[in-house]
């Protein structure tokens, strides 16, 4: 039976919950800033998908299972199936839909899961230059589902329209409207925050509370989120980690912490 | 010496005001062949209004942008050794006193693979974000194989790229060491971006002869045919660290990232890194380092 | 075994009368990576109206082409092992039985690159000989950057690509040995047909583990996840040599080039060294040679 | 003073008037099947240019001056500044109009300086198949400019309208044609065969007799052309090869004769 943890971190609640999605033998690609989305991967390869591949920067499937200091990622490149992929490479693959998953975390995002790192406030004269997109903007189009986590949700990341669209995610009120301008790619298919997780509705695709977490209320995430948010007519509570994975995600992934970034502020 | 070697403030001269200026090899991490040498002279010139493309900016662009030598800044993401937001970027996006066109690692790569290979541009489906209207050079068209809507990633061939390497013979026929030690940007664009752009300055740790490179023709990345200048200057690319000759000196960084905290500290920062030190070897003294 | 470790029968089972098929290292001279137990075996299971993408077409093709599997050929040059024009190709082209699409090298390399990199297509200026009737996917269109006239030189998608390498693991990450002695299309087109394909079958030397694999990871051309089908055939692109491994067998290619000919003798030699030996084994004991 | 030579053959001829089209430090680009090219620029380098930058085949500028069986193309390489430069390489070379200078041997040739090395006859069904273009299609559009050399001029290789093109030469009547249509290179420049040199009308584009060979008469020329040539204002007689040059080819270059083939049918 399953053995739930009762003293597990918000961080290993949403580390656990982008584990979730990934399914044994997809191939997953993160980059380097977002050590939370490593966490997930590597959990996820040493519990249910021992078979999944990962592309970590320009290290082809690496085999560590730990981010510590010692697992840079110069260090890892020794073990991976091709130690440099030159970012034609990279591109190369995601554009060919190689490419299952990938998550990361955005500043902001909207009700179709737009999202935005470059900066907020005007084009021209903003009031905060984020480091920019790096590839979000072609996973976003490329790879095959996208997820979005987020450390603190509220009105301020959850905008009825993103300042900058860095990230394309779904197109208003169309079905199919990825599939008619060319874009390969699913879009963004969850958000995970430190309040519950959303979906997108199939139809309009507009954002979805599909889950709550433990202790975490739906008002509470309304109140939180700067436009109507659809619920959905089987909204849960949130799985909470296993005993099994937070331990994993402690002592032998994650010792250091560093998922906790911007989640222990 | 040939036409083409020459000092650091006789190549700097080969860059004109107003000229879009590429970083053939950026930085991701602090080991990398930015010509950070060259970078300080075009400072210490005084040059303006350059249009800066690369990939990734950091601590060479933050460096031009608060000597007020750039108008605008092409890049997919702004980051000093992958840490900080550049303070001086930051500080003149909010001033306003900079164009960005931000762009993606797909419209990096084509562009260069574009400009590579001599070819107007390539073509992207789907792509429709906020990087599109600052991008005056990509246009929107209907692809006449099926009809669908595109975009032109147009080649990015700017009029000055300029790159650091460890060895060049005199005609600039040049070696960037194994290229699997180089960062994943940099093993790309650095001999794709010299091949597109319309003039090549390179700064070499050492001078080799023909004959060395002749020696070991499956390690020349860069050729002469490309290049119309190449300087040497040993520890070029301080504070950055180059692969099989010196460590990347991390304190300075820090030094650096202190100091462009505010005007004031940068311009002290300024005058006693990039004005002051009389040549490339002045600095390097002045910075602890025995060339 | 693994679900891609198979036997030459189940791969080429892989190959559906009608596909488009790409040879991803084409010959040149006679040391190239051509997967010839592969082409014997299409032969033997007498496979039809296939489409050939070569960008050279030497005896590989030429034997398909006698054994009757093509209704057409792509390739900038039809020459065996760099001098005779082929003679089953050139006898079906004055019969008007093969579809001749020729181009250029400039085609094959941005079409290639272009299906390597997933995107459409890449414009080319000026291309306006009579290749281009013979390429109805290639399209004429308007620039929309300056309005000039131009071609899509549209992205090779063979339906399935093939290549013989020295070494792969059981899921088909594999070395193509140092790339620069191969010659200068496959060096090229080996990894960029490869990734360009819908499906792709890897004949090789040897197999290896997949520690092996990640022993050297600057070695591997060819990454697992463009890769259908792997198979273990020692020798397998005899007559031609593989570096490393074994010289060409230029007496087979003289043979050959004799038996071709007529379409007589080349029956004789279908029979005799195509569709009498019972596998790959005994075709090597026929030729001589000791797997 | 010039010594000329009084016992060349008609391939030394043929190889010095092209040699002499190649001016000092120029690119030239030489493919491998054409060993009479191949000859012209080893001379050149070895007197007028010794500064000419050289590509042969994907070595890039060996410093080979042998065409042996010694100087195969495997063996040259490992005196080049490059060993192996891959064919995107050497396209984007050519596109980004790196190469001066190239010259071929067409089996057809028109009067626009259109060749065709593919095929005699009707696309579908052809009378003669040859080895087909290689590169010849595109450095006709993209090298500055291109020489071709026939071996036996006749009716049959200088025809009204080549069966197939397979290079583009100029454009019919229209001085800036090529410019019109973005192609970057000069096109055809020379066409040199066993009995005269032909240029191109600056304006009109159409094949002009330049220099008739020693020995040769204009009438010999014109009876062997099938269309109309005009004749220059200046035609003159061939220059022929020096004593150095002849002794050069002979002893230094090819002594196996390998610029024969063709020549000597």
């Amino acid at each position: 039976m399953t053995q739930y943890s009762t003293d597990y971190t918000i961080d290993e609640l949403v580390v656990c919950s982008l584990a979730r999605e990934i399914r044994d033998g997809e191939f997953v690609a993160q980059g380097g800033g977002t050590a939370l989305g490593i966490v997930s991967v590597l959990l996820a390869r040493l519990t249910h998908a021992p078979n999944l591949k990962y592309n970590y920067l320009s290290s082809v499937d690496p085999l560590f299972d730990n981010i510590g200091p010692g697992h840079s990622p110069d260090s890892v490149r020794g073990t991976a199936l091709q130690r440099n992929m030159t970012i034609d490479g990279m591109v190369s693959m995601c554009i060919r839909g190689k490419i299952d998953v990938f998550s990361t975390m955005p500043a902001q995002i909207d009700r179709y899961g737009n999202v935005n790192v470059s900066l907020i406030g005007d084009h021209q004269q903003p009031q905060t230059r984020f480091p920019g997109g790096y590839g979000i903007t072609d996973w976003f189009l490329y790879a095959n589902r996208v997820y979005a986590y987020l450390p603190k949700h509220t009105r301020r990341a959850f905008v009825e329209k993103v300042d900058y669209i860095t990230g394309q995610g779904h197109i208003a009120g169309e079905t199919n409207g990825r599939q008619r301008l060319g874009i390969p790619g699913q879009g963004p298919q969850r958000v995970v925050t430190n309040l519950g997780i959303m979906g997108f509705d199939e139809d309009t695709h507009a954002m979805r509370m599909d889950s709550v977490h433990p202790g975490v209320t739906q008002d509470e995430i309304e109140a939180n989120t700067g436009f109507e948010l659809i619920v959905g007519s089987d909204l849960q509570e949130t799985e909470p980690p296993t005993v099994e994975q937070v331990d994993l995600i402690r002592n032998r992934i994650d010792p250091m912490g560093l998922r906790k970034h911007r989640f222990d502020l | 010496m040939t036409a083409k070697l020459m000092t650091l403030e006789e190549a700097t001269q080969l860059i004109p005001d107003g000229s879009s200026v590429g970083i053939a090899s950026p930085s991701v991490g602090p080991v990398a062949l930015v010509p950070m040498a060259l970078i300080r002279e075009i400072v210490r010139q005084r040059k303006r209004d350059l249009d800066l493309y690369t990939p990734i900016m950091g601590l060479e662009g933050d460096l031009l942008i608060g000597a007020g030598c750039l108008k605008a800044v092409q890049a997919f993401a702004f980051r000093i050794i992958g840490q900080a937001v550049p303070p001086n970027f930051r500080r003149a996006s909010i001033e306003g006193t900079i164009t960005t066109r931000e762009e993606s690692e797909f419209s990096v790569t084509l562009g260069l693979l574009a400009g590579s290979m001599g070819v107007q541009f390539i073509p992207l489906h789907g792509y429709q974000n906020d990087h599109l209207q600052h991008h005056p050079e990509w246009h929107q068209f209907t692809s006449p194989v099926d009809g669908q809507e595109m975009v032109t990633i147009t080649a990015i061939t700017p009029d000055v790229a300029i790159v650091h390497v460890p060895k060049s013979d005199p005609e600039g026929n040049a070696k960037l060491g194994d290229t699997n030690d180089l960062n994943v940007m940099a093993a790309f664009s650095a001999p794709a971006m010299v091949r597109g752009a319309k003039r090549v300055i390179l700064t070499a740790e050492e001078i080799v002869t023909n004959e060395e490179i002749r020696a070991t023709p499956d390690e020349t990345s860069i050729l002469y045919h490309d290049v119309d200048a190449v300087v040497h200057v040993p520890h070029g690319a301080h504070p950055f660290g180059v692969t099989g000759y010196y460590e990347p000196d991390l304190e300075h960084f820090e030094e650096y990232l202190k100091a462009a905290n505010t005007p004031e500290s940068f311009e002290e920062y300024l005058k006693h890194f990039v004005n002051e030190p009389t040549d490339a070897s002045a600095y390097l003294e002045l910075v602890g380092v025995r060339a």
